[in-house]
C-alpha cells in the first residue's frame, strides 16, 4: 500500500503507545530537607531510639577522631573521616534488619562498624595489611567499595537475587554527592527501578568531592530530583538530624521490604573534616562556612532535643562520652599492634586454585623470603 | 543400551545447550543480557531459555554493560551463578571497570570469603562482516587482569564442554566466543552424557614433527587448514589448541615446542601487545636451548579492526602461516 | 572544645548550604507528548516549512525503503531503518543552522542526508568500504555512532568548546530510548547542564532496544522526567508530528544558542521495521501494535494537514514522490558500483605518521597482495 | 648571556611546568579532571593553572570519567588540545569504552580527517603505599589499543620534555606518570629553554657490556640501582629506558640487545599479559641468534596489587633482578 493510497483510511490520533506509566507527583522530593529534631515531629519519635542514636553519634565521632590521631602515628595507610556526618553514618545501619546488607563506600567505615562489624577489621583496608577485613557474611556487610558508584549495582543485583530467592532482605547503599555523577550510578538506580528491587540508595551530600563543591557537580534542584527519573521516589532530608534521617530511611526500608521498590535518599549534610588526613582543606574551602555546619553539629542537635524533653541527664552524657573514650582506648590498643601479615597470602586467594604460574611465583617469593631471613640471621649472628 | 549416532551441530547449538544443562542442573544459574530473553539473543545463543526457565531465569535487562556485570556481581554475591552475555566484544568495555576493578578481585580482596562465580560470555573476533566494534579481539585485555579465567572454544563439543566448565567453576570466567565459528558443524551428540572440560588444558589437535602452531579459538580451523596445506611443502606441523589463555597450560605447550623446535603463535587479535608476545615469550623462556628459530607470530595488524570490505586482508590466513613456517630457518638444519 | 562545652552556644537551624539552586517545576515535561498537526498550533506554522518537511520525509522514507532493498542485494552489510522515524530524522536536521553540529546514532544516516552530506558517502559505515565516509567538518556531522551513548559527551564538549572561543554552535545528539540506560547518557546530561553547553539531546523513544520494550528499559513517568534531575528542561513531543518535533527542537535549539543550557527531548515514535535487516521482529512483537502506529505515519499525519489546509495537491504530491523515486534511482546506481577500495588504507590514518612497525605491516601487506596479483596473473595467462 | 645553574627539582615540578609552558604557548590546551582546579590535583601537578589561566582552561569536572574523556573527545573535534587528567590508574577504567572505541579510533575512522590530539595523564605504578585500585600499573590495556601513543618519564628532564611532546602531538597520548618518582629529585633548570623530546624513542641510561635491563617508568632507577649493585658481581649491565611503549623503539633496544648478547626485561606490571611479553618477544624475534640465553622478565607477580603492607614483596626490586642476570647462563660462555 503507497502512502496515497493509505490516506482514506487514516485518522489522527495520539501515538498509540502513550501512558505514563508512574504519577510523577508523589516521587518529586520536598522543597526543603525533612527535619524531626527541634519540630513537633520529634514528640512521636521513640525516646529509646533516640537515646540510641545519640550513644551511637557519640561512638562515631570518637571513633572518627582516634582513626585521624591513628593517621599521624603511621598506624594507619590513610582515614576518610566522617565526622559531622555521623547521623547518616549511624542511621544507615540501624535502620536495617540484621539479614539486610549494607553496601558502604570507602567513607563509611563508621556505618560498618555500627553494624557490627569489629571496629579493627573494619580498618583492615585504610590500615594497609589487607583489603577487605571482615567476612562480608558475617554481618552482610558488603566490602568498602573505593571506585566511586561501583557498589551500588552490586547491591541491586543483591537484592534482586533475593527477592528471586524469596527472602525479605533490603540492600541499603551508600554513595557521597560525587558519586553521583558516575555511570555505575545510573545504571545501578535505572536497573533497580526496572527490576524494582529492595534498594535504598542514601547520597550524603557532603558539599565536596574532595575539593569540587556540589554546583559544579551538578545543577539539579536537589539530587533527590534524580529519582523521578527512573521511577522511584526521592527523599531530602536534613543529614545531620539523626531522627530525620533514621525515619526517612526506615521508611524506604520499609516501603522496600513491602515490594514497593528502590527510594533514593539525599541526606543533606556537611564534612567537617578535610576529604581525608592527606587532604589540606583550606586550599578550597573557607572557615566560615565549616563554623556554619559546626553549629548544626548532629550530636548537638540530638543531645539538645534529649536534654530539654529530660530524656537524657548530665549523666547519661557523660556515660555516652565515657563509653566512646573505652572503645577509643581499646581501638588505640589494638591498632598499636602490628597487624599480622603473610606474604603468602598474595597468592592464595586469587583463585579458588592457584594456577600453576602462581604457584611457581610463590614459591621463588618463599625461596626469596627465605634467604633474606637467612642473611638477617646472618647478620643477627 | 542404543549408540545414538553422531549428528552434525553448530557451535551455537552446543552453547545453547550448555547454557540449557547449565540451568537445568542447577537453580542457581541465571542468564542476563540485552535481548537474551524474548529474541533469544542477537546470535540466538540464549534461545529458548526465558521460555523454559522463566523470566527470572533469562533476563532481558536495560541496555547497559556495567550495570549488567554491577548487578551480576550482587546477584553472585548472594550465591547465585549469573551467566552474563556481552553482545559484542566491544560493548562489553563499559564494564570494564566492573570487570577489573571488582569481578577479578573480589576474591582475593576477601581473602576467599567471597568468590564471584560469574561466567561472562562475549562473542568476539572478527570474518563475520561486522561493522566497526563488532569484530574486536580483545583477549589482552583480560589476560592482563590477574583474577580472570579466559577461555574459548575452538570446536562444538569444547563449546559445550568449556562452557559447562566455565559455569561450574567458582572463579570468573571470561569465555570468549569465536562468532565466526557459531555456525561451524561438527558431529556432536548432545543427548550423550557429555565431558566437561577441564580448564586450563590445552590439547593438541593436529600432531606433527616439523614444527608447532600455537592458537586458539578462531584460528584453530585456519591452521589445521594451513597444516594440510603445508604436507605439499614437506612440512608436519602440530597444532596445539590452547583453549584457555588463563590458567596457560604450559606443560602441553612446550612439550610440543620441545619435541618440534619450531613454533608459530597465531591469533586474530593485533600483534603488538597481543597473546602472541606473551606465549612467544613464555615458550622461549622455557624451551630456549630446543629452539631452531625464534617464536614467531601470525597476528592481525596493529590496526583499528577493518572494516567489512578490507578484513579479509587482515585476518591471518593459510599463506600468512606458512610465510611465517617458511621463516623457521629451514636452513640451519641442512 | 567538647560537645558538652559547645552546648551552651548552639542553636538549631535548618542545614547551612541549603538552597534549591533551581526550580523544578519549569524542568518537568507536560503530562502528554505535545502535538500540532491536528491541533489549533498548527494554524500558526509556517506553509514553507510544513511543505519542506513533507518533501523530506517522502525521501527519507524512500531512502529507507531503498537502503533496505541494497541490503537484499549484497549491496549494503546491514541497514537499520528509520521507517516510522523519518519526523525526527528530518526535524534534527532542518532545525539546525549550518554552522551547528549534529551528533548522529547508528541508526540516524537519514538524519545525516537531510543535514547535506552525499547519500552514499552517508552510508559507508553500512556498506563496509569504510567507517566513517564523509569528513566530518564539511557539513559538521559527527561520524553516526555504534557504540551508545558514547556520542552524547563528544557532543557536549565541542558544544563546550565553541562556547568558550564564543562562536555560536550548537550541538544536536541523538540517541534511542534504550541507549538513555547507559552511564554516557548521564555523564554527558550531567556535564552539558553543569557548564550550560548549548547542547540539544534527541531522545528518540521507538519503543524498543532491538527486542527490549521500553518497560523493561526504565520505569520513569517518561524519559524526559530525566531532565530534571540534571537541572535542566525535559520536554516530551509526538515523534511522529514533524511539526511538533521541528518546533520543540528549535526552541530547544533557540535556548541553548541564547546561553540558557541544554534541554533533553523524548520524542515519542515508533520503528516500523526490524530493528535492521538481519533481525526478525515478530519474534518479540505482535502486528495489531505496528498497525496502530502505521496508522499514526508521519507522513500522512502532515500530508492530510497539508492538505486539508489547501497547501499541497496532488501534483504536489506526486512531485514530491517523483523526486524520491529519482533520488532512490540515483542512490542505486551509484551503490550498485563497486566501492574503489585501498588495502593500503589499513595503515595510513591510525596515526599522524604510521609507526615504524606499521611499515613493517603494510610492506608484508603490499608484499603479498603483489604476490597475489602475480599468482593471479600467471593463472590467467 | 649567564648560564643559570642546575637546580634540583621533583619529576611533579617539571610536570607543572610542561603544562604551564604548553598552555602559555598554545591557547587551544585545556586542562580538565577532578580537583584539577582548585586543588591542584591530589599530587598538585596542576597546581596554580586554574589561577593563571582561569577555569575555562582548567577545569574541575563533575566526577565522572568517562564524561571526561568523552567530553574532551568533543573538545577536540572542535579544535581543542585537552590535557585530561585520570586521578588514579584504576580510575581511568570507567572511561575505557571512550578510550578504547573512540579516542584510538578517530583519526582511522575519518581517513585521518578528525584527529584527536588529547593528552591523558594517568598516575600510575605503586611503591606509595595505595590502598587498592591505587597502583595498578595498566599499561599491558594501552599497548594492545592501536591508535594509542604510550609514553612514560623515568626522569625529571623527560617528564618535562615527553609531557610536551604528548601535548604536541596530533595524536592521543597515555602519559603514564610513575606516582612514586613525582617526588625523585634531579639537577635541572626550568628556566632554560628546554628540549621537546621526540616521541618513540628509548635512550640508554647506563652503558655495559654484559646484558641489557630493558625497562621504563618506575623501574628506571631501581634498574640503575642493579646495575651498580652487579658490578660487584663482575657483570656490567646496560639499561635502556624506553620511555616510550608505543611506538616501540625496536632500533635503539635491539642494538643494545646485540651487544650484550642477553637481556632482562623489568617493570611492574603483571608478568602474564604484561608489556614484558610483547618487549621479549619481539627483541627474541629480531635479535634470536644474539641472544646467549632467553630474555627473561622481572615484573609484578600475577595477582591484585597487594595492600600497602605487602607490596614490598610484589616489587621487582634490586635483588631480584640480580637474581635474573644470574639465571642469563652465564656458564654457557665458559
Ligand atoms: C571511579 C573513581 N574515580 C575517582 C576516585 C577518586 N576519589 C576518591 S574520593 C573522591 C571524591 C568523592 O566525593 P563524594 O562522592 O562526594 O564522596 P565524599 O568523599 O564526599 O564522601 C574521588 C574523586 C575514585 N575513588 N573512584
Ligand atoms: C554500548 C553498546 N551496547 C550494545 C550495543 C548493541 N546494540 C546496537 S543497537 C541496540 C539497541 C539500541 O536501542 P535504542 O537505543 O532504543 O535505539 P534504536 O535501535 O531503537 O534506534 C543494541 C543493544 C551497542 N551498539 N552499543
Ligand atoms: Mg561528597
Ligand atoms: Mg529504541
Amino acid at each position: 500500500m503507497t502512502v496515497m493510497e493509505q490516506r482514506g483510511a487514516y485518522r489522527p490520533s495520539p501515538p498509540p503507545a502513550w501512558q505514563p506509566r508512574t504519577d510523577p507527583a508523589p516521587l518529586l522530593p520536598d522543597a526543603e530537607p525533612y527535619r524531626v529534631l527541634g519540630t513537633e515531629a520529634a514528640a512521636k519519635a521513640d525516646p529509646e531510639l533516640l537515646r540510641r542514636l545519640y550513644a551511637q553519634l557519640v561512638l562515631g565521632r570518637r571513633y572518627n577522631t582516634q582513626a585521624t590521631a591513628l593517621t599521624k602515628q603511621g598506624r594507619l595507610a590513610v582515614y576518610p573521616s566522617s565526622t559531622g556526618q555521623e547521623a547518616c553514618e549511624v542511621a544507615a545501619a540501624l535502620c536495617l534488619q540484621e539479614h539486610d546488607w549494607l553496601f558502604p563506600s570507602y567513607r563509611d567505615t563508621l556505618a560498618v562498624v555500627a553494624r557490627g562489624v569489629d571496629p579493627v577489621e573494619a580498618l583492615t583496608l585504610l590500615r594497609g595489611n589487607w583489603h577487605t577485613g571482615y567476612d562480608p557474611y558475617e554481618h552482610r556487610v558488603a566490602p568498602l567499595s573505593t571506585p566511586l558508584a561501583t557498589q551500588l549495582p552490586h547491591a541491586v543485583g543483591l537484592a534482586h537475587a533475593a527477592r528471586l530467592k524469596g527472602d525479605d532482605v533490603v540492600a541499603l547503599a551508600m554513595i557521597g554527592d560525587g558519586g553521583t555523577s558516575e555511570g555505575d550510578f545510573h545504571e545501578a538506580l535505572n536497573f533497580a527501578a526496572v527490576w524494582q528491587a529492595p534498594v535504598v540508595f542514601l547520597v550524603q551530600n557532603n558539599g565536596f568531592a574532595i575539593s569540587v563543591p556540589l554546583a559544579k557537580q551538578t545543577a539539579a534542584p536537589s539530587l533527590a530530583h534524580k529519582a523521578v527519573g527512573y521511577g522511584m521516589p526521592g527523599r531530602l532530608v536534613d543529614g545531620n538530624d539523626a531522627a530525620a534521617v533514621h525515619e526517612v530511611l526506615g521508611d524506604a526500608v520499609r516501603h522496600a521490604r513491602a515490594g514497593g521498590g528502590p527510594t533514593l535518599v539525599e541526606a543533606v549534610t556537611y564534612r567537617i573534616d578535610a576529604h581525608t588526613n592527606a587532604d589540606d582543606a583550606t586550599r578550597y574551602r573557607g572557615d566560615a562556612e565549616v563554623e556554619a555546619w559546626r553549629a548544626h553539629d548532629p550530636i548537638q542537635l540530638l543531645e539538645r532535643e534529649l536534654t530539654e524533653r529530660g530524656l537524657i541527664d548530665e549523666d547519661g552524657i557523660a556515660t555516652a562520652r565515657e563509653d566512646a573514650e573505652a572503645m577509643a582506648a581499646r581501638l588505640r590498643e589494638r591498632m598499636n599492634q602490628d597487624a599480622p601479615l603473610d606474604p603468602m597470602d598474595l597468592f592464595a586467594h586469587v583463585y579458588a586454585e592457584p594456577t600453576p604460574q602462581l604457584r611457581e611465583q610463590q614459591d621463588r617469593l618463599r625461596a626469596e623470603l627465605q634467604a633474606e631471613a637467612e642473611a638477617e640471621e646472618g647478620t643477627a649472628r | 543400551m542404543t549408540t545414538v549416532a553422531l549428528k552434525p551441530a553448530t557451535m551455537a547449538q552446543a552453547l545453547t545447550r550448555a547454557l540449557r544443562d547449565a540451568m537445568a542442573d542447577d537453580p542457581a544459574v541465571h542468564v542476563l543480557g540485552e535481548d537474551v530473553g524474548t529474541l533469544g539473543g542477537v546470535f540466538r545463543i540464549t534461545d529458548g531459555l526465558a521460555k523454559e526457565f522463566g523470566d527470572d531465569r533469562c533476563t532481558d535487562t536495560p541496555l547497559a554493560e556495567a550495570g549488567i556485570l554491577g548487578t551480576a556481581v550482587g546477584m553472585a554475591m548472594y550465591g547465585l551463578r549469573p551467566v552474563v552475555e556481552m553482545q559484542f566484544d566491544a560493548f562489553a568495555y563499559p564494564a570494564f571497570e566492573q570487570l577489573a576493578s571488582h569481578v577479578a578481585k573480589m576474591r582475593n580482596r576477601t581473602r576467599g570469603k567471597m568468590p564471584l562465580p560469574i561466567t561472562i560470555r562475549i562473542p568476539y573476533g572478527g570474518g563475520i562482516g561486522g561493522v566497526e566494534h563488532h569484530s574486536d579481539s580483545s583477549e589482552a585485555y583480560y589476560m592482563a587482569t590477574p583474577g580472570l579465567h579466559v577461555v574459548t572454544p575452538a570446536t562444538v563439543a569444547d563449546a559445550y564442554g568449556l562452557l559447562r566448565a566455565a559455569i561450574a567453576s567458582d572463579d570468573p570466567v571470561v569465555f570468549l566466543e569465536p562468532k565466526r565459528l557459531y555456525w561451524s558443524k561438527d558431529s556432536w551428540n548432545p543427548d550423550e552424557p557429555q565431558t566437561v572440560e577441564p580448564l586450563g588444558r590445552a590439547v593438541v589437535r593436529r600432531t606433527g614433527t616439523s614444527a608447532t602452531l600455537i592458537t586458539y579459538g578462531p584460528s584453530v580451523p585456519v591452521c589445521l587448514e594451513a597444516a594440510e596445506a603445508a604436507r605439499a611443502e614437506g612440512w608436519d606441523l602440530e597444532v596445539v589448541d590452547l583453549r584457555s589463555l588463563v590458567p596457560f597450560d604450559d606443560e602441553t605447550v612446550c612439550a610440543s615446542v620441545r619435541r618440534t623446535g619450531r613454533a608459530v603463535v597465531v591469533h586474530e587479535a593485533g600483534s603488538f601487545g597481543g597473546p602472541g608476545g606473551e606465549i612467544a615469550a613464555r615458550v622461549t623462556e622455557r624451551c630456549f636451548h630446543h629452539l631452531e628459530a625464534p617464536v614467531l607470530r601470525v597476528a592481525g595488524f596493529d590496526i583499528p579492526y577493518p572494516p567489512p570490505m578490507l578484513e579479509r586482508h587482515h585476518l591471518p590466513g593459510v599463506d600468512r602461516i606458512l610465510d611465517a613456517v617458511a621463516r623457521l630457518q629451514w636452513e640451519a638444519e641442512s
